[in-house]
C-alpha cells in the first residue's frame, strides 16, 4: 500500500464519508442518496452480468465506513458512463462522476485493483492524449493490446485481427500512426506546461502531496 | 457568404485515416450542400473523453476543454463550437457548465491555461452538429434539399448514450428520442421501431471489458434485425466502431450471422442529397452498405 | 343571463372538489353566504373518480351522498359550475370576482331524462373515465353528477345531430344558443380549493406511459376497478383485454423526484395499498400485486391496513424504484431494476403495470389571478400577504381526502373571520 | 290552520306515456282521500312549481304530495318549506326500473298506484317540524387543553368574534409545544427547525380580552348539552367556578410512551433518551453544543425510529406515530447546526415525511445526517457511551454503532379518559357485593380520575374511543365527526399528528364548535342531518322505563331524569331515529318523521289477495345509501322486480319492529332491510345505527316462529351506494325466493 493511502487513512481517521466528499470528484453528493436504487437497476453493465457492488450499495458502503472494501472494489471501474443513472436519479445525484471519482481516488492513493483493465485504458488513453495533443489510434490499440507483455499482445492482436483489417481496409486505421506519423497539435509544449499546472492545482486543492 | 457560420470541433476519430473518418467527409458534403460553414478551431486538442477519468483526473481534463474554448473565442469569437463526435461535444459542454458553475475550478483552469498562454473569459455554447441541424435548420429545411429520396429502405436510429444523456437533444426523452428517426425519415427512409435505440454499446469498455461490452452490442444488433432494419445509423463515432467492427466477433462467440451496415446520419443526407458513395465516405464502411452503395451508384 | 347574488359577507369558494364543496357547506351551515365555483360540469372532484377509499375501502360516492343532501338542503350556497375563476381584484372584505362560465347548452328545466342521450350520434372522449372510453356528446358525467343535468359537448353545436338532440328534449332544456359569459361577483373572503392533477406521467420516461398500452396511471386504475368505469370493473389490461392477475405498482411515480415533483405526494403509498386489494378483490389469489417502494409512508394508524396487506401472501414489496420499464412481445411491461436490500437485481414481466404518479398542485397550471404565495411545488402557501384568500385541501399541500376535509374545515372558519370582521364593521 | 292535502301527479319523463294517469288522479283522491289533486305535464316547470305555489298561498294548502321523480331529483324545483311534503317515487323507482312492455304494463301501473297511496298516507301523517324551542344560547367556546391545538383553536375562534374558555391542566400554556427547542417547519424554505411559536401564541391570548383562560385547572363537571353546556372548572386552589359555554374542543393533547417499556432498545439507560429528552437537552444546550446529563458532550448521536412503534407483537403500540421522521431529522439538525463534526445516524425502516418534508429530508442528508435502513436488535451500554446493535437492510448484515447517546422515537399515547367500554363493565362488575366488585369499583374511581370532560352523561363521561384511544373519526369524508354532539377534538388527542397539523386540525375543530353552537341556537341538527328541525319527542305516558333508548342512542342524547324517564336533550340529537326504532311501546317519534308516517305507507299498499300470484314485499332502505343505490338502478334502467315497494328510512337504526310485524301480518309476503355495513368498518353515518337496526332484527326471527311464518320472510341486507348493478340482482333473487315459498298465509286477514 503507497504512503498516500496511509496518509489519507490517517488524515480522515474513521470518517470514510468526509474522505470521499473531499477527495472524490463530487462525493460531496453521496451523503445524497436516499437508496432508492434507481441508479443501480440503471446502469447497463449491471444486468452484464452484474457488479460486485452498485452504485447506491457503493454509497451506502462509503456511509458505513467500509473503507478497504470500496477502495478496493472493482465496481466503480465497470462504468461505461452512459450517464442512465445519472438522469434518472431522483435526488440529482451525479452518479457517473462519483463513479470515476471514487475509482479515480482509488487508484491515485494506489488503492486500486491490480491489472485493472479499465484503468489501464484510461492511462493508456490520456497519455495517449497528452502526448500530443491528439489521440493516436493505432498506438493506442497497440499499447492496449500489449499490456500484459508480448506473447498476450499477439494472441489478442490475433482474435482482435479481423476487427483491425477491416478498419484499415476501410481506411479508418493508419498503420502510419504506429510509427509515428498522425495527428499531433502544434503547442504540444504549452499543453503540456498548462497540463502540469493543472495536476499541481489539483493536488494543492485536495490537499495531496504531489 | 455560408447561412451559418461555426468553429468545428472535428475531435480526434474524424481526423483523416482515424475510425471516424469517413463521418468527417461526409459532414462535409452534407454541409456543402446546407451551406453552413464550418472553420476547424486552430490547434484543437482532445476533449478526454469519458475514459480518461481515472488517469487524468478533474483539473486537467477541464484544461483541456478549457484551451478549446480559448481558441475557439480567440479565433473565431462568438461562434458557437459544434462537435461532430458525441464524446467530445458531451465532454465539451460538460466542461463548459463546471467552470460556469464553480469559481474555483474556474480560476484555477486560467491559472493553467496561462501555461499555455491563453486565457478564458467567455465559454462559447458547444453543441453537437446534430442540434445544428434540427434547431438552426428543421426537419423541413433538411427535407427541402432531397434529390433522392431513400425511399424503401428501413434503418434503425441508433441513439446510444452520449448525445442523449446527460444533455441530449432539447425537447427529446432520454429513453425514446425521436430526432434520429425524424431525420431518417426527412430523407425518405423509414425508420423502424427499434426498441434498443438509447442501449449503451460499451462505450470504451468494448477495449478493457469486451466480454460486457459485446454482449450489450449483440442485443443492440439483434434488435435492430428484429425490427426489419437493413441497417443502423448513429450519430456517435463511438456507437458507430462499436456496434460495426465487433459483429464478427459477436458472431464468433454467439453464433450469429450478423452482418449489419452502420452509418452515419450524415452519410444517408449526403446520398439523399444526391451525393456520390465517395461523398458519403461509404467506402469507409468495414460492414459494406451494399444497398447505399447501389443506391448512390443509381 | 346567469345571475349570482353576492356582497362583500359572501365566501367566494373556488373548486367544488371535497375540499371546496366541505369549505362551502361549512361556512353555509353556519350561516354565511357561499357562491361555489366548479370548473366541470358536476361536483365531487377527484374524489368521485375513485373506487373506494383507504383505510375503510368504502365508496365515495357515499360521503358524496350525505353533501349533495346538505348543498340541496341549504339555500345559502350557489353552485357555478363549468365556470372558471378569471380575475380578483380588491382586497380582503371586499372583492370583486370576475367568473367564466361555459355553455352546457342545457339549462335548469333538464329533468335527466335522458332523451337527448338517445337522440345523440356521436361521441366524444369520456373525460369523468380519463378518457378510457367514450361518452356520446349528450351525457351526464356520472351517475351521482350534480347537477343532476345534461351536458351537451359544443362539437355538435351548429350540426344536424345537435339539432336532433334539442328536438328530443320536451322540455326545452336544451339551448344551443347558449354563450359563453362573464360573471362579476362580490366577494369578502375567498377560498381556494382548486385540488390536484395526477402528474403528467409520459414525462417520466423511463416507464413509457402513453408508448407501452399496458403501463397505466393510479387514477386511471380506479376507473378499471369501479364497476362504472369503462370496462364495467373488470382488471383488464388496455392492449387486449386480458385479465391482469399480475400487477406491478410502481410508487414514487414523479413523485419526490427533483426532475419532477420535488415533494412527497403522502397519498400514493396508501392507494397502492389499497389498489392490490382490488386485484385481490378480482382474483382472490390468483392476484398478485408487487410493490416497488423507497419508504411506505403508511402514516399514523394507516399503518394497520399496510400491515394487513404486508401479511397478505398474494402482496410482495420490493424496495426499489423501478429503473425502466420494456415490454414484452406478448405485450408484457418488463420492469427493471435492483433491490436495495441486499442487492437483488430483477428483470421481472407484469401483465399490468401501475404507475402511481403523485399530486400536481393544479394551481401551477392554471395560476390564481391574484398575488398569492406559492411553496416551491406550488402549493398555495398560508402567508399575511394573501390577505382574504385561503388554501383548502390539496391545493395547500399533498393530502390525503381526510385531511383535505380538515384543511379546508380549517379554511372555512379563516373565511368566517373575515366576513364577520365585515359585519361587525358594517353593523 | 287547518289541514289541506294536496297531490300532484307528474306526466313528464314518459311517466303520461308509461303510466295512466287518470287512474293515479282517482287513486290519490279515492284511496288517498287527498282533496285537492291536480295533474301536469311537467310538474318540475317553472309553470308547474307555480301551479304548487299558488295552492300554498292561495288555497291554504299544508301538504304536499309530489307524485313524480325520486325526491333525490329536482330538489331545487320542489323547494317548499312551509308545508309537509312526500315525493312518490313515479319515475326512479317505477317506469326506470320496469321494462316497456304490454305484459308489464299492469303491474307497473299497480306499483304506481301504491306510490300514490303511500305519498298520500305519509304526507299526511307529517307535520312540518316547528323546531325546538328548548335550546341554549351560548356562543363561549370551552377549549380543553391548553398546548398548541387548544391554543390555537382559542385563538381562531376568538378571531371569528366567539369568547373562549381555556382550560390549562398545567400552569402555564403551551404544553408539550413548549417543551421543544424548535418545532418541525411548516412552510418555505424547509431546511432547518424553527421557532417553535408557542410564546407568540400566548402573547396573543394574554392580549385577547375574548379568552379567558384557567390555569392549573380542570373540568370537574360537564352537564347539559349543545348551546346550554355547564363547565364546572376547578381550579387547583380548590376554588369551582362553572362556566356557561355552547361547544366543546377536547385538545388535551399526549403522553409520549413510556420509554422504560422499551428496555431492549436501552430504555432507562442512562444515554438513552427518547424525543422529548433529547429536547430538553437542546433546550439546555441553547444553540451551543448538546451534553448528556452527565456533562458530556455528545460527539455521536444514533436515532432509534419507531422505537416501540409499528410493532407486530402486541407489546407496543401498533402504529404510526407520523411526526417522528421528521423529529429525528429536526433533532440530528440540532446536532449539525451546533457542530457539523457530531455523527449523526438515523436508523429508519420507512423515512416518512410526507409533502414538503421530503425537502427537510434533503436538507438534514446535506447537513451530513446519515440514513440508514436497518432494524435495531438492541441497546447496550459500551464503554462511556451505548452500542447499537442493527441489521443493515441495505448491506444485509448485522452490524452495530456506537453512540455518546441514543434517541429513541417512541409514539404519542392520546389523553382521551377512560375507555366507555371498559368503564361500563367495571360499573357492571361494581355493582355486585363479591371481591370482583370491591376491585371493580376501585377501577372505576381510577378510570374517572383520569377523565378529561366529566360529562355528566348517562353513556359515560367522555367521547367514546375510536382505534388505539384515539378520538378520530371513522369517516373519511367527516373527520371531524364525533358521538357527542358540539364536542370536537382536536390535536394529537384525535390522531397522532405534528404541530403544523395539530393547529390546521385545532382551527378545523373551532370551525365546527361555532357552528354547532350557532346552530344549537337555532334548534337545527348537526351534521349529518345539518339543519334539520325536527327532533324526537316521547309520550311519557306511555314510557315503561325500558331505557332502551337511552341506551341506544349513538350520540348520548339522552339521559334519565329523577323518575328514571327518558329526559331528551335535543340539541344532543342528531335526528337518526335511532331511539325510534328501539321503543317497545312506540312513544317516540318525529314530527315529519314517525312509527304513523311509515306505518300508514305500509298500510296503504294494496295487497292483492293470494290466489293474484301478486306478492308483495317491504323494502325499507336506507336513505343514505341503500335508497340512492336503488336510485341510480333505476338511472341506469336496471330492471327489478314489480311486487317490491320501497320505503326510505332515516338509519336502519330507527326501523320500529312494530314495521315488519304490521307488514307481515297485513300480508306482505316477505320485507328486506337495506342498511349500511356495521362492525369494524361500519359505512352507517350515525354510527351504530345499522348495527343495532341489525340486532334488533335478530329478534323478530323469534316472533315470526310465533306467527308460523318461514324465517325467509324477513331478510336482512347490507347494502352500499355503489351497488347499483347488483341490488336488482338481489332483489330479483329474493323475489324468487318469495315465489318459490309461496304467498303468506296472512292475506285478507
Amino acid at each position: 500500500m503507497s504512503d498516500m493511502n496511509q496518509q489519507m487513512s490517517a488524515k480522515y481517521k474513521n470518517n470514510f464519508l468526509k474522505e470521499i466528499e473531499e477527495q472524490a470528484e463530487m462525493g460531496e453528493w453521496v451523503k445524497m442518496c436516499m437508496q432508492c436504487g434507481v441508479c443501480s437497476g440503471s446502469c447497463p453493465t449491471n444486468f452484464h452480468p452484474g457488479w460486485e457492488h452498485p452504485p447506491q450499495e457503493l454509497f451506502m458502503m462509503i456511509r458505513a465506513g467500509k473503507r478497504d472494501e470500496v477502495l478496493d472494489s472493482q465496481s466503480m471501474w465497470m462504468c461505461v458512463s452512459c450517464y442512465n443513472c445519472y438522469v434518472r436519479c431522483p435526488r440529482k445525484v451525479p452518479i457517473t462522476h462519483i463513479m470515476h471519482g471514487i475509482a479515480e481516488y482509488a487508484y491515485r492513493i494506489g488503492r486500486a485493483p491490480k491489472n485493472q483493465p479499465t484503468l489501464h485504458l484510461s492511462q493508456t488513453f490520456w497519455n495517449n492524449a497528452t502526448k500530443t495533443g491528439r489521440v493516436n489510434e493505432v498506438q493506442l490499440t497497440q499499447s492496449l493490446y500489449f499490456k500484459d507483455g508480448i506473447m498476450d499482445g499477439i494472441k489478442k492482436a490475433m482474435a482482435m485481427q479481423d476487427v483491425a483489417l477491416g478498419l484499415v481496409k476501410a481506411g479508418r486505421l493508419n498503420v502510419m500512426e504506429a510509427i509515428g506519423g498522425g495527428h499531433k497539435c502544434k503547442d504540444i509544449k504549452g499543453i503540456h506546461a498548462m497540463l502540469a499546472k493543472a495536476k499541481e492545482l489539483e493536488n494543492q486543492r485536495k490537499g495531496r502531496a504531489a | 457568404m455560408a447561412k451559418k457560420e461555426y468553429a468545428f470541433y472535428p475531435g480526434c476519430s474524424s481526423q483523416k485515416g482515424a475510425s471516424a473518418s469517413n463521418y468527417l467527409v461526409s459532414v462535409d458534403s452534407m454541409c456543402k450542400t446546407l451551406d453552413i460553414k464550418m472553420t476547424e478551431i486552430p490547434d484543437w486538442n482532445c476533449c478526454g473523453a469519458s475514459i480518461s477519468y481515472a488517469e487524468a483526473g478533474e483539473l486537467p481534463r477541464l484544461a483541456m476543454n478549457a484551451r478549446n474554448f480559448a481558441l475557439s473565442e480567440q479565433h473565431l469569437p462568438g461562434q458557437d463550437i459544434v462537435a461532430t463526435c458525441a464524446a467530445c461535444w458531451l465532454g465539451s459542454r460538460e466542461s463548459k457548465e463546471r467552470l460556469e458553475h464553480n469559481n474555483t475550478l474556474m480560476d484555477d483552469t486560467n491559472k493553467a491555461l496561462k501555461e499555455a498562454g491563453l486565457n478564458l473569459k467567455v465559454i462559447p455554447e458547444v453543441r453537437h452538429m446534430v442540434e445544428v441541424l434540427i434547431e438552426d435548420l428543421g426537419y423541413a429545411e433538411l427535407a427541402s434539399h432531397v434529390k433522392k429520396p431513400l425511399e424503401g429502405m428501413k434503418i434503425a436510429g441508433y441513439v446510444g448514450c452520449q448525445t442523449n444523456r446527460p444533455f441530449g437533444i432539447q425537447g427529446e426523452s432520454f429513453e425514446n428520442p425521436m430526432y434520429l428517426d425524424k431525420l431518417i425519415e426527412s430523407v425518405g427512409a423509414q425508420a423502424t421501431k427499434f426498441d434498443q435505440k438509447v442501449t449503451c454499446c460499451g462505450g470504451a469498455l468494448a477495449f478493457s471489458e469486451p466480454d460486457k461490452a459485446q454482449a450489450q452490442i449483440k442485443d443492440i444488433i439483434e434488435a435492430a434485425y428484429d425490427s426489419g432494419a437493413e441497417m443502423l445509423v448513429t450519430p456517435c463515432p463511438l456507437c458507430q466502431a462499436n456496434t460495426e467492427v465487433y459483429q464478427g466477433q459477436i458472431n464468433k462467440k454467439y453464433g450469429t450471422k450478423f452482418q449489419l451496415p452502420v452509418l452515419y446520419y450524415s452519410q444517408l443526407m449526403v446520398l439523399a442529397y444526391g451525393g456520390s458513395a465517395k461523398d458519403a465516405g461509404l467506402n469507409g464502411q468495414v460492414i459494406r452498405a451494399r444497398r447505399l452503395e447501389e443506391f448512390a451508384g443509381k | 343571463m346567469t345571475s349570482v347574488v353576492a356582497t362583500n359577507q359572501t365566501i367566494l369558494v373556488v373548486g367544488g372538489g371535497i375540499a371546496g364543496m366541505t369549505a362551502a357547506l361549512e361556512a353555509a351551515e353556519t350561516g354565511k353566504q357561499v357562491v361555489l365555483v366548479e370548473k366541470n360540469p358536476y361536483l365531487g372532484g377527484r374524489t368521485v373518480q375513485l373506487y373506494r377509499y383507504f383505510p375503510k375501502m368504502c365508496h365515495p360516492s357515499c360521503g358524496l351522498e350525505i353533501n349533495l343532501r346538505r348543498l340541496k338542503a341549504n339555500p345559502r350556497i350557489q353552485v357555478l359550475t363549468m365556470a372558471e375563476v378569471t380575475g380578483i381584484t380588491g382586497d380582503k372584505g371586499n372583492y370583486s370576482v370576475t367568473v367564466k362560465l361555459a355553455p352546457r347548452y342545457v339549462n335548469e328545466s333538464c329533468t335527466a331524462c335522458g332523451e337527448c342521450n338517445k337522440a345523440a350520434t356521436s361521441e366524444v372522449a369520456d373525460a369523468f373515465n380519463y378518457n378510457l372510453g367514450k361518452v356520446k356528446a349528450a351525457y351526464l358525467p356520472a351517475n351521482m353528477a350534480y347537477p343532476q343535468r345534461y351536458v351537451i359537448d359544443g362539437s355538435v353545436v351548429g350540426t344536424a345531430e345537435g339539432e336532433a338532440i334539442k328536438a328530443a328534449c320536451k322540455y326545452g332544456a336544451v339551448d344551443l344558443d347558449m354563450k359563453e359569459e362573464v360573471v362579476t361577483l362580490n366577494a369578502g373572503a375567498i377560498v381556494w380549493a382548486t385540488g390536484w392533477q395526477p402528474y403528467d406521467a409520459a414525462k417520466i420516461t423511463p416507464y413509457r406511459y402513453g408508448e407501452f398500452k399496458n403501463v397505466i396511471t393510479n387514477v386511471e386504475f380506479e376507473r378499471l376497478a369501479d364497476p362504472h368505469g369503462p370496462t364495467g370493473g373488470k382488471i383488464v389490461r388496455p392492449s387486449d383485454g386480458k385479465e391482469a392477475k399480475n400487477v406491478a405498482f410502481i410508487q414514487c411515480a414523479g413523485s419526490r423526484d427533483e426532475n419532477h415533483l420535488r415533494h412527497c405526494s403522502r397519498f400514493c403509498c396508501m392507494a397502492s395499498l389499497k389498489q392490490t386489494r382490488y386485484v385481490q378483490e378480482a382474483y382472490g389469489d390468483e392476484g398478485k400485486s408487487t410493490v416497488y417502494y423507497i419508504d411506505i409512508r403508511a402514516i399514523d394508524r394507516f399503518e394497520d391496513f399496510y400491515q394487513e396487506v404486508k401479511a397478505n401472501p398474494n402482496v410482495s414489496f420490493v424496495k426499489s424504484k423501478v429503473a425502466r420499464i420494456s415490454e414484452d412481445t406478448n405485450g408484457d411491461p418488463r420492469l427493471w431494476g435492483v433491490n436495495t436490500e441486499g442487492y437483488v437485481r430483477y428483470s421481472e414481466p407484469h401483465d399490468l403495470v401501475v404507475l402511481a404518479v403523485g399530486m400536481e398542485p393544479s394551481v401551477k397550471n392554471v395560476a390564481i389571478p391574484a398575488e398569492v404565495m406559492g411553496d416551491s411545488s406550488g402549493f398555495v402557501m398560508a402567508d399575511p400577504s394573501n390577505a382574504g384568500i385561503f388554501g383548502a385541501g390539496c391545493a395547500t399541500n399533498a393530502l390525503d381526502v381526510n385531511r383535505a376535509v380538515q384543511s379546508a374545515t380549517a379554511a372555512a372558519l379563516r373565511a368566517i373571520q373575515v366576513v364577520n370582521q365585515v359585519a361587525r364593521a358594517e353593523a | 290552520m287547518a289541514d289541506k292535502h294536496a297531490a300532484y301527479i307528474c306526466t313528464g319523463c314518459e311517466l303520461g306515456t308509461r303510466l295512466d294517469a287518470a287512474a293515479l288522479v282517482k287513486t290519490a283522491t279515492k284511496d288517498g282521500k287527498i282533496a285537492l289533486v291536480r295533474e301536469h305535464a311537467f310538474l318540475c316547470s317553472a309553470d308547474g312549481v307555480a301551479m304548487i305555489k299558488n295552492d300554498i298561498d292561495n288555497e291554504a294548502v299544508t301538504h304536499v304530495a309530489i307524485c313524480a321523480c325520486s325526491r333525490r331529483a329536482k330538489t331545487e324545483a320542489f323547494n317548499f318549506p312551509t308545508v309537509a311534503m312526500s315525493r312518490g317515487n313515479l319515475r326512479e323507482g317505477v317506469i326506470w326500473i320496469r321494462p316497456d312492455t304490454d305484459e308489464a304494463r299492469e303491474t307497473t301501473q299497480e306499483m304506481a298506484e301504491d306510490y300514490v297511496r303511500m305519498a298520500c298516507a305519509e304526507v299526511k301523517a307529517m307535520k312540518v317540524p316547528e323546531g325546538n324551542q328548548n335550546t341554549g344560547t351560548s356562543k363561549t367556546l370551552l377549549v380543553v387543553g391548553g398546548g398548541m391545538s387548544g391554543m390555537t383553536a382559542a385563538v381562531e375562534a376568538s378571531k371569528a368574534g366567539y369568547k373562549v374558555v381555556l382550560v390549562e391542566k398545567t400552569g402555564a400554556l403551551g404544553g408539550m409545544a413548549a417543551k421543544l427547542w424548535k418545532r418541525i417547519p411548516n412552510r418555505e424554505p424547509f431546511k432547518a427547525p424553527m421557532d417553535n411559536g408557542v410564546a407568540d401564541l400566548v402573547a396573543q391570548i394574554d392580549a385577547d380580552a375574548n379568552i379567558k383562560v384557567y390555569l392549573n385547572a380542570v373540568v370537574a363537571k360537564t352537564a347539559g348539552a349543545p348551546g346550554r353546556f355547564k363547565a364546572d372548572i376547578a381550579v387547583e386552589s380548590g376554588a369551582v367556578s362553572t362556566e356557561d359555554v355552547g361547544a366543546i374542543i377536547q385538545a388535551s393533547g399526549f403522553t409520549p410512551y413510556d420509554v422504560n417499556k422499551l428496555s431492549h432498545l436501552g430504555g432507562g439507560q442512562a444515554n438513552v433518551v427518547d424525543q422529548l429528552g433529547l429536547e430538553a437537552l437542546a433546550k439546555a444546550a441553547n444553540g451551543g453544543p448538546i451534553k448528556r446529563a452527565d456533562g458530556k458532550e455528545v460527539k455521536s448521536v444514533v436515532f432509534v425510529q419507531c422505537a416501540g412503534q409499528r410493532d407486530t407483537s402486541g407489546e407496543h403500540l401498533s402504529y404510526c406515530s407520523g411526526h417522528c421522521c421528521a423529529t429525528s431529522v429536526k433533532q440530528a439538525m440540532y446536532f449539525k447546526d451546533a457542530n457539523p463534526d457530531v455523527d449523526t445516524v438515523v436508523l429508519y425502516t420507512d423515512l416518512r415525511m410526507p409533502g414538503n418534508n421530503e425537502d427537510f429530508y434533503r436538507a438534514a442528508q446535506n447537513k451530513g445526517v446519515i440514513f440508514s435502513k436497518g432494524v435495531v436488535s438492541g441497546v447496550s451500554t459500551s464503554g462511556d457511551g451505548c452500542k447499537v446493535q442493527f441489521k443493515d437492510l441495505i448491506l444485509n448484515e448485522d452490524t452495530s454503532a456506537d453512540a455518546d447517546l441514543v434517541v429513541l422515537a417512541t409514539g404519542m399515547v392520546p389523553t382521551t379518559g377512560p375507555d366507555l367500554d371498559a368503564l361500563s363493565e367495571a360499573n357492571r362488575v361494581a355493582e355486585g357485593s363479591d371481591e370482583k366488585a370491591a376491585v371493580a369499583k376501585e377501577q372505576v374511581i381510577q378510570m374517572m380520575s383520569t377523565s378529561v370532560l366529566n360529562l355528566d352523561y348517562r353513556q359515560g363521561p367522555d367521547m367514546p374511543q375510536f382505534k388505539h384511544g384515539f378520538n378520530d373519526s371513522h369517516f373519511i369524508c367527516f373527520p371531524y365527526e364525533t358521538r357527542r354532539t358540539a364536542i370536537y377534538a382536536a390535536g394529537p388527542t384525535r390522531r397522532p399528528m405534528d404541530i403544523a397539523q395539530a393547529t390546521e386540525d385545532a382551527t378545523g375543530a373551532a370551525m365546527k364548535a361555532i357552528q354547532a353552537m350557532e346552530n344549537a341556537g337555532l334548534g337545527k341538527a348537526a351534521h349529518p342531518r345539518a339543519g334539520d328541525l325536527s327532533f324526537p319527542t316521547a309520550r311519557l305516558e306511555g314510557c315503561t322505563q325500558c331505557k332502551r333508548c337511552t341506551v341506544e342512542c349513538p350520540f348520548g342524547a339522552i339521559d334519565e331524569d329523577e323518575k328514571r324517564f327518558p329526559l331528551f336533550n335535543e340539541s344532543r340529537c342528531r335526528r337518526c331515529g335511532t331511539c325510534m326504532g328501539a321503543c317497545p311501546v312506540r312513544v317516540i317519534s318525529f314530527e315529519n318523521y314517525s312509527v304513523n308516517t311509515v306505518g300508514a305507507q305500509i298500510k296503504a299498499v294494496d295487497i292483492p289477495d293470494e290466489f293474484s300470484e301478486k306478492p308483495r314485499v317491504l323494502i325499507l332502505a336506507c336513505e343514505n345509501d341503500a335508497y340512492p343505490a336503488l336510485d341510480m338502478a333505476g338511472m341506469n334502467r336496471n330492471e327489478y322486480d314489480p311486487f317490491m315497494r320501497v320505503i326510505p328510512v332515516r338509519c336502519l337504526g330507527s326501523v320500529n319492529t312494530i314495521w315488519i310485524t304490521d307488514a307481515l301480518n297485513s300480508g306482505f309476503d316477505g320485507v328486506m332491510l337495506m342498511g349500511c355495513k356495521h362492525g369494524d368498518q361500519y359505512q352507517c353515518h350515525f354510527v351504530k345505527g345499522s348495527e343495532l337496526g341489525r340486532y334488533r332484527m335478530s329478534k323478530v326471527y323469534d316472533t315470526l316462529k310465533g306467527m308460523n311464518l318461514e324465517t325467509e320472510r324477513l331478510m336482512d341486507l347490507e347494502v352500499a351506494i355503489t351497488d347499483v348493478d347488483t341490488l336488482p340482482k338481489k332483489i330479483n333473487e329474493y323475489a324468487a325466493k318469495i315465489q318459490e315459498m309461496g304467498m303468506s298465509p296472512f292475506k285478507g286477514l
